[in-house]
């Protein structure tokens, strides 16, 4: 059991990586973008991860229930937020994506800078 | 009392054999051999073992909200699932995979 | 009262320039207000939705965000007022509108950084800055723009990540996310090893924001390929306010907490801020964008700063603050000059504006005054932080000996790179078809000179940002003995 | 009871991430993440009851109504693509 | 028995996320990232975060599948494969990895009561709830009022990337052998073609706007809120637009109506702000909204909930509507 719940955050570990490895290794744009949203749903897994109390629930209210544990709801909220930040973030990243594919014809990094060298 | 353990029974049946039914379509749609066939164990086994699944809760249920809420599942994965199969296989015609062999190029394909 | 420039500058949509720039005047305004009523000693917070503080968001302004609040407002204002016509020369009419509303959410942005006490409402505003920011630099007329500002998202959206990574580890061991009792709880379990990676995401993520030396790549090319009233905009502030977070976190959280927290920052810091310094002032003698050049030079102030800060001291603290305080003015003023520069040559490499001085005499006449500053020259704003700064160094013996050696070396290279302009606009031959060149817009000019003014005021009149950095340094140091 | 039921869609979860990972044609992809999208719900919904919280149903309705969308979305895109394929075809001819 | 659940699926999300990132056909990576998002969904809910889990649903597996998608239709599909694996990186991420484990070991168990996470704030927001503003769930209430300014934010961050890609995509293509392709595609057809969809698809359109606003008014009592309806909503008019063409849609819903949207909400969560400081308090305090402050901070939450889920859809709609003109142009 001690080893399952560490689990939790070796996973949040190594999809971060993943993530990270995608986007700073790959040389497409597109890739990196895609790379960064697993980078930040891993953030996403270690707030939601801490938020759990062992037998508790969801943290809405039942009613003439008095002595139920309820899950921690602030991570949530955050997490609520953040998902939103990373939409964002990802729409606007693919918006200057799909502009530099119209300006130099390519999404892959290396071909770019051999463009802007000429 | 010995209407419960029906009940009960009987969703059990339902769920077992629901739980039995998705995981043959799971196995189905890795083991066949092309894409039509695979669309096919797909889409069956999951309408057919979402019914019997979500059934086998609804007893569990009883009659209450969430019945009301299952059954609305239920409606609306019977539209949307064998419509989504439809439009697959449809697409995947269109873009010129044959059912009877495996996949052709897209531009014998004529419209 | 904090909330109302907030919402001022958030709601205004689809406005034009008039609309941003009074808003953002109004923003100066309640931020000069807020610097005058906490040199009175006054503290400011403010309680969002009227919840207790742990539990609600709280606002708080306290010297060193107040210096930073003035820092920010007047750097968009003063952009904003000079700006107009370079944008205009820049952006198609019909995206200003957009292009004004991004502007004033970065400045939403940058403003709710500072004056948050709360570390996750610090992210969400980060997050609004920076969006915001990509938005501005994507706007800029050349197409390189846009590779430059996607490397922008790439590392901003990792920094800020980390950031989260950061404060997520923190609250997952203190159960808080309010800044000052975040302090109180860490204590309790500092040292256990999420805390001390806690420490070093914050770091690491705030240094990609800051630009600090190894994780600059992002800098010069965002810089050089944005619209010019958004690099004066961004220059004199963007970076500063990833600063502002980084020396914050860290003195108030985790050094009065961490054991030995204070060393390691510094060991980690110093050979960063003394290589950023050597390398920025180095590539910037060898740059002919005018733009990258200063870019460049931005890196190695960034390490000024820094060093000032790992020397742990009140004297280097204070050094390192007012030093933010004046590498804003001092950049603003420059960038502006360039800015107006590139409304009347055909670009902004040094073979361009070649002989511009005798045409453009007072933009000119500007840039050297800014550039002075720039290197420290006795009786402008420049001189003030440096000789701070080395009199802090000073105080710590040998190294301390070696470090002035750094920033002398430094300050000659600064001498050279501001030279080499100067010697191509007052010395060069303007090339064929030059001669039709008229003086900057007047508008543009006027702003430039008074950010010039302002460095030589600011280095006569020392008091108030002293002042402010004085009490600034005394905060972040009021844990250590 | 409800456990034989998740474990199962667990584990055609696994098998349909497995068809999806292999291909080989992208319909072999969007045909296994249909499945999945369906097995989620059917998932959602047995642990709903597993936690004792019939009120979560929402989720897995949510699920059933945006799964559809994510399909047809990839059909307009390939709708889209054959299009401008055609296009190149007959653009190249004149 | 609940937690290997929880690892069976996290271990799928580990595959899945390799998988991604190993894939050259971009197509491929945006399915898989459908799939990868239903998996960390349903993680979620497994830790009992109901609301992130329909969040995460509306948004990763519909409207971020769509956007990456039309991002996809307008570049290229294959990613130029280089099988280089580069060290560099390699060992950032290796070292980065070994930290992350190293500070685990510290943590407190997994889902362990006593963890200080649980111990500080978070109680204090379960007891009080009920007592402030007196509705069921917590998360809604945390979101909407107690940290309210954080929303507040959040809407800010959407309206910013809304104006963000209406201005990248304001400029004029440079491009233009690209477009003049793209312009003999038909345009405005949509998915007319596909009988068996489009029924069922129109069939359901009711449907879905109803359960946004289901889910948009119901989210003080179930999962849901402002931010999942918007994402729902704008889902279903995606879902329009796919089926009978954009033209059609825009037609329903013009762009000028949108960027009304767009602002409007964030107005009227501004609005609500201000509304606290004239009524005699601080901003965002809902309390006195009404004469009660329990029926306030019902007031304030519903009317902020609305401005966020309405800037939320006029925001993705926007987006949405903008990757797909751009095809046309």
């Amino acid at each position: 059991m001690e080893l399952l719940g560490l689990y939790h955050y070796w996973v949040f570990a190594v999809l971060l990586m993943i993530g990270f490895y995608a986007v700073i290794a790959k040389p497409n744009l597109f890739k990196k973008l895609i790379g960064l949203s697993i980078f930040q749903s891993a953030v996403f897994l270690l707030y939601i991860t801490m938020d759990k109390v062992e037998g508790g629930t969801a943290p809405i209210l039942q009613d003439g229930v008095s002595d139920v544990l309820y899950s921690n709801p602030l991570p949530q909220v955050l997490i609520l937020t953040a998902i939103v930040v990373g939409i964002a973030t990802a729409a606007l990243g693919l918006g200057i994506v799909v502009r530099i594919k119209e300006e130099y014809g390519s999404i892959e990094e290396d071909e770019i800078q051999e463009i802007d060298r000429q | 009392m010995t209407m419960a353990l029906l009940v009960d029974i009987a969703s059990w049946v339902l769920l077992s054999l629901g739980g039995a039914l998705i995981f043959i379509g799971g196995l189905g749609a890795l083991r066949m051999p092309n894409l039509y066939t695979r669309m096919h164990a797909a889409s069956l086994t999951d309408t057919m073992g979402a019914m019997l699944v979500i059934a086998g809760i609804m007893l569990q249920a009883g009659a209450s909200l969430a019945t009301i809420k299952l059954a609305a599942i239920l409606l609306f994965l019977l539209l949307t699932s064998p419509a989504a199969s439809n439009a697959l296989a449809s697409a995947a015609l269109l873009a010129g995979v044959r059912p009877d062999q495996g996949t052709i190029p897209a531009s014998e394909h004529s419209e | 009262m904090l909330v109302a420039p907030l919402v001022t500058l958030l709601r205004p949509r689809g406005l034009a320039w008039a609309a941003a720039t009074m808003a953002s005047l109004l923003a100066f305004a309640i931020a000069i207000a807020l610097t005058l009523g906490v040199l009175d000693g006054q503290k400011f917070s403010y309680l969002m939705g009227a919840w207790p503080a742990p539990y609600g968001i709280e606002l708080g302004v306290d010297a060193f965000s107040a210096l930073t609040l003035l820092i920010v407002t007047g750097a968009s204002t003063l952009a904003l007022l000079a700006g107009r016509h370079s944008v205009d020369t820049e952006i198609e009419p019909d995206r200003q509108p957009l292009f004004y509303a991004a502007w004033l959410l970065v400045l939403a942005g940058l403003v709710g950084i500072p004056v948050s006490a709360d570390a996750f409402n610090i992210f969400v505003f980060m997050e609004i800055s920076s969006l915001a920011s990509y938005v501005l630099i994507a706007g800029g007329p050349n197409r390189r723009a846009l590779p430059a500002v996607f490397k922008y998202l790439i590392m901003g959206t990792i920094g800020a990540t980390f950031y989260l990574i950061g404060v997520g580890l923190i609250y997952l061991m203190t159960g808080t996310l309010n800044l000052a009792d975040m302090e109180l709880r860490i204590h309790e379990v500092a040292d256990l090893k999420p805390i001390l990676v806690a420490a070093a995401f914050i770091t690491i993520g705030l240094a990609l924001k800051a630009a600090m030396f190894p994780l600059h790549a992002w800098l010069p090319n965002a810089y050089t390929y944005a619209p010019n009233a958004v690099t004066v905009f961004l220059a004199a502030c963007a970076t500063k306010v990833a600063l502002y977070l980084l020396l914050r976190f860290d003195f108030f959280v985790f050094q009065p907490n961490l054991v030995g927290h204070d060393v390691q920052f510094a060991y980690f810091l110093m050979p960063l801020a003394v290589l950023a310094i050597l390398i920025g002032s180095g590539v910037a003698l060898f740059e002919r964008n005018l733009k990258r050049l200063l870019a460049y030079s931005s890196i190695a102030q960034i390490g000024y700063i820094l060093l000032g800060a790992s020397l742990v001291s009140l004297a280097g603290l204070t050094a390192s603050v007012l030093h933010m305080f004046n590498h804003a003015l001092a950049k603003g003023a420059l960038f502006l000059a360039v800015a107006a520069l590139a409304t009347r040559c055909s670009g902004i490499r040094l073979e361009n504006i070649s002989g511009a001085a005798r045409s453009m005499p007072w933009t000119m006449g500007a840039f050297v005054v800014a550039g002075l500053s720039l290197i420290g020259v006795p009786g402008t704003a420049g001189f003030v932080s440096k000789w701070y700064l080395i009199s802090a160094a000073l105080g710590e013996g040998l190294l301390g000996g070696v470090l002035v050696a750094v920033i002398v070396i430094s300050s000659l290279m600064a001498v050279v790179y501001v030279w080499r302009v100067v010697e191509a606009a007052y010395f060069g031959e303007a090339p064929a078809g030059f001669a039709s060149t008229r003086e900057a817009p007047p508008a543009l000019l006027a702003v430039t000179w008074a950010a010039a003014l302002a460095n030589v005021y600011f280095g006569l009149a020392t008091s108030l940002p002293v002042t402010l950095s004085t009490s600034a340094a005394e905060q972040l140091l009021r844990h250590l003995p | 009871m409800y456990y034989v039921v998740t474990i199962a869609t667990l584990v055609t979860m696994a098998l349909a991430l497995i068809r999806a990972l292999m291909g080989p044609s992208i319909y072999d992809r969007v045909l296994a993440a249909n499945m999945f999208g369906t097995k989620t719900v059917l998932l959602l919904s047995v642990i709903a009851f597993l936690y004792g919280r019939p009120d979560f149903l929402d989720l897995a309705l949510a699920y059933a109504l945006i799964n559809f969308i994510g399909v047809l979305a990839v059909l307009e895109f390939i709708r889209l693509r054959a299009q401008s394929e055609q296009a190149d075809h007959s653009g190249g001819g004149q | 028995m609940t937690i290997l659940f929880g690892v069976f699926l996290l271990t799928l999300l580990v595959i899945t996320a390799l998988a991604i990132v190993r894939t050259s056909h971009l197509f491929s990576a945006v399915i898989l990232t459908s799939i990868f998002s239903l998996l960390m969904a349903a993680n979620f809910f497994l830790l009992d975060a109901a609301d992130v889990a329909l969040t995460e649903a509306a948004i990763g597996a519909g409207i971020s599948t769509v956007l990456f998608l039309g991002a996809l239709a307008l570049t290229a599909e294959h990613e130029r494969t280089t099988h280089v694996l580069r060290l560099l990186p390699l060992s950032v991420v290796a070292v980065t990895t070994l930290i992350m484990i190293y500070a685990t070991f510290d943590k407190p168990r997994f889902g362990d009561p006593e963890a200080p996470v649980h111990q500080h704030v978070a109680p204090w927001y379960i007891e009080k709830t009920p007592e402030y503003i007196d509705i069921p769930n917590v998360v809604t209430a945390v979101l909407g009022s107690f940290r309210g300014y954080d929303t507040f934010g959040e809407v800010f961050v959407v309206f910013t990337a809304g104006i963000g890609v209406m201005f990248l995509f304001s400029a004029r293509p440079g491009n233009r052998k690209d477009s003049q392709r793209q312009a003999t595609a038909e345009p405005g057809q949509g998915l007319r073609h596909y009988l068996v969809p489009r029924v069922v698809g129109r069939l359901l359109i009711p449907f879905i706007l109803l359960f946004g606003l289901y889910v948009q008014f119901h989210g003080e009592y179930g999962p849901g809120g402002g931010f999942q309806a918007g994402a729902i909503v704008a889902a279903a008019i995606i879902l329009y637009a796919l089926l009978e063409g954009e033209t059609q849609a825009l037609r329903v819903l013009p762009l000028r109506a949108l960027s009304v949207l767009v602002a409007g909400g964030a107005l009227l969560y501004g609005g609500v702000g201000v509304a606290g400081i004239l009524l005699g308090s601080n901003f965002l305090d809902y309390s006195v909204l009404a004469a009660d402050p329990i029926a306030g901070q019902h007031l304030g939450l519903l009317l902020i909930e609305a401005g966020v889920g309405i800037t939320v859809t006029g925001v993705l709609l926007s987006i949405f509507h903008a990757f797909a003109a751009r095809g046309r142009v």
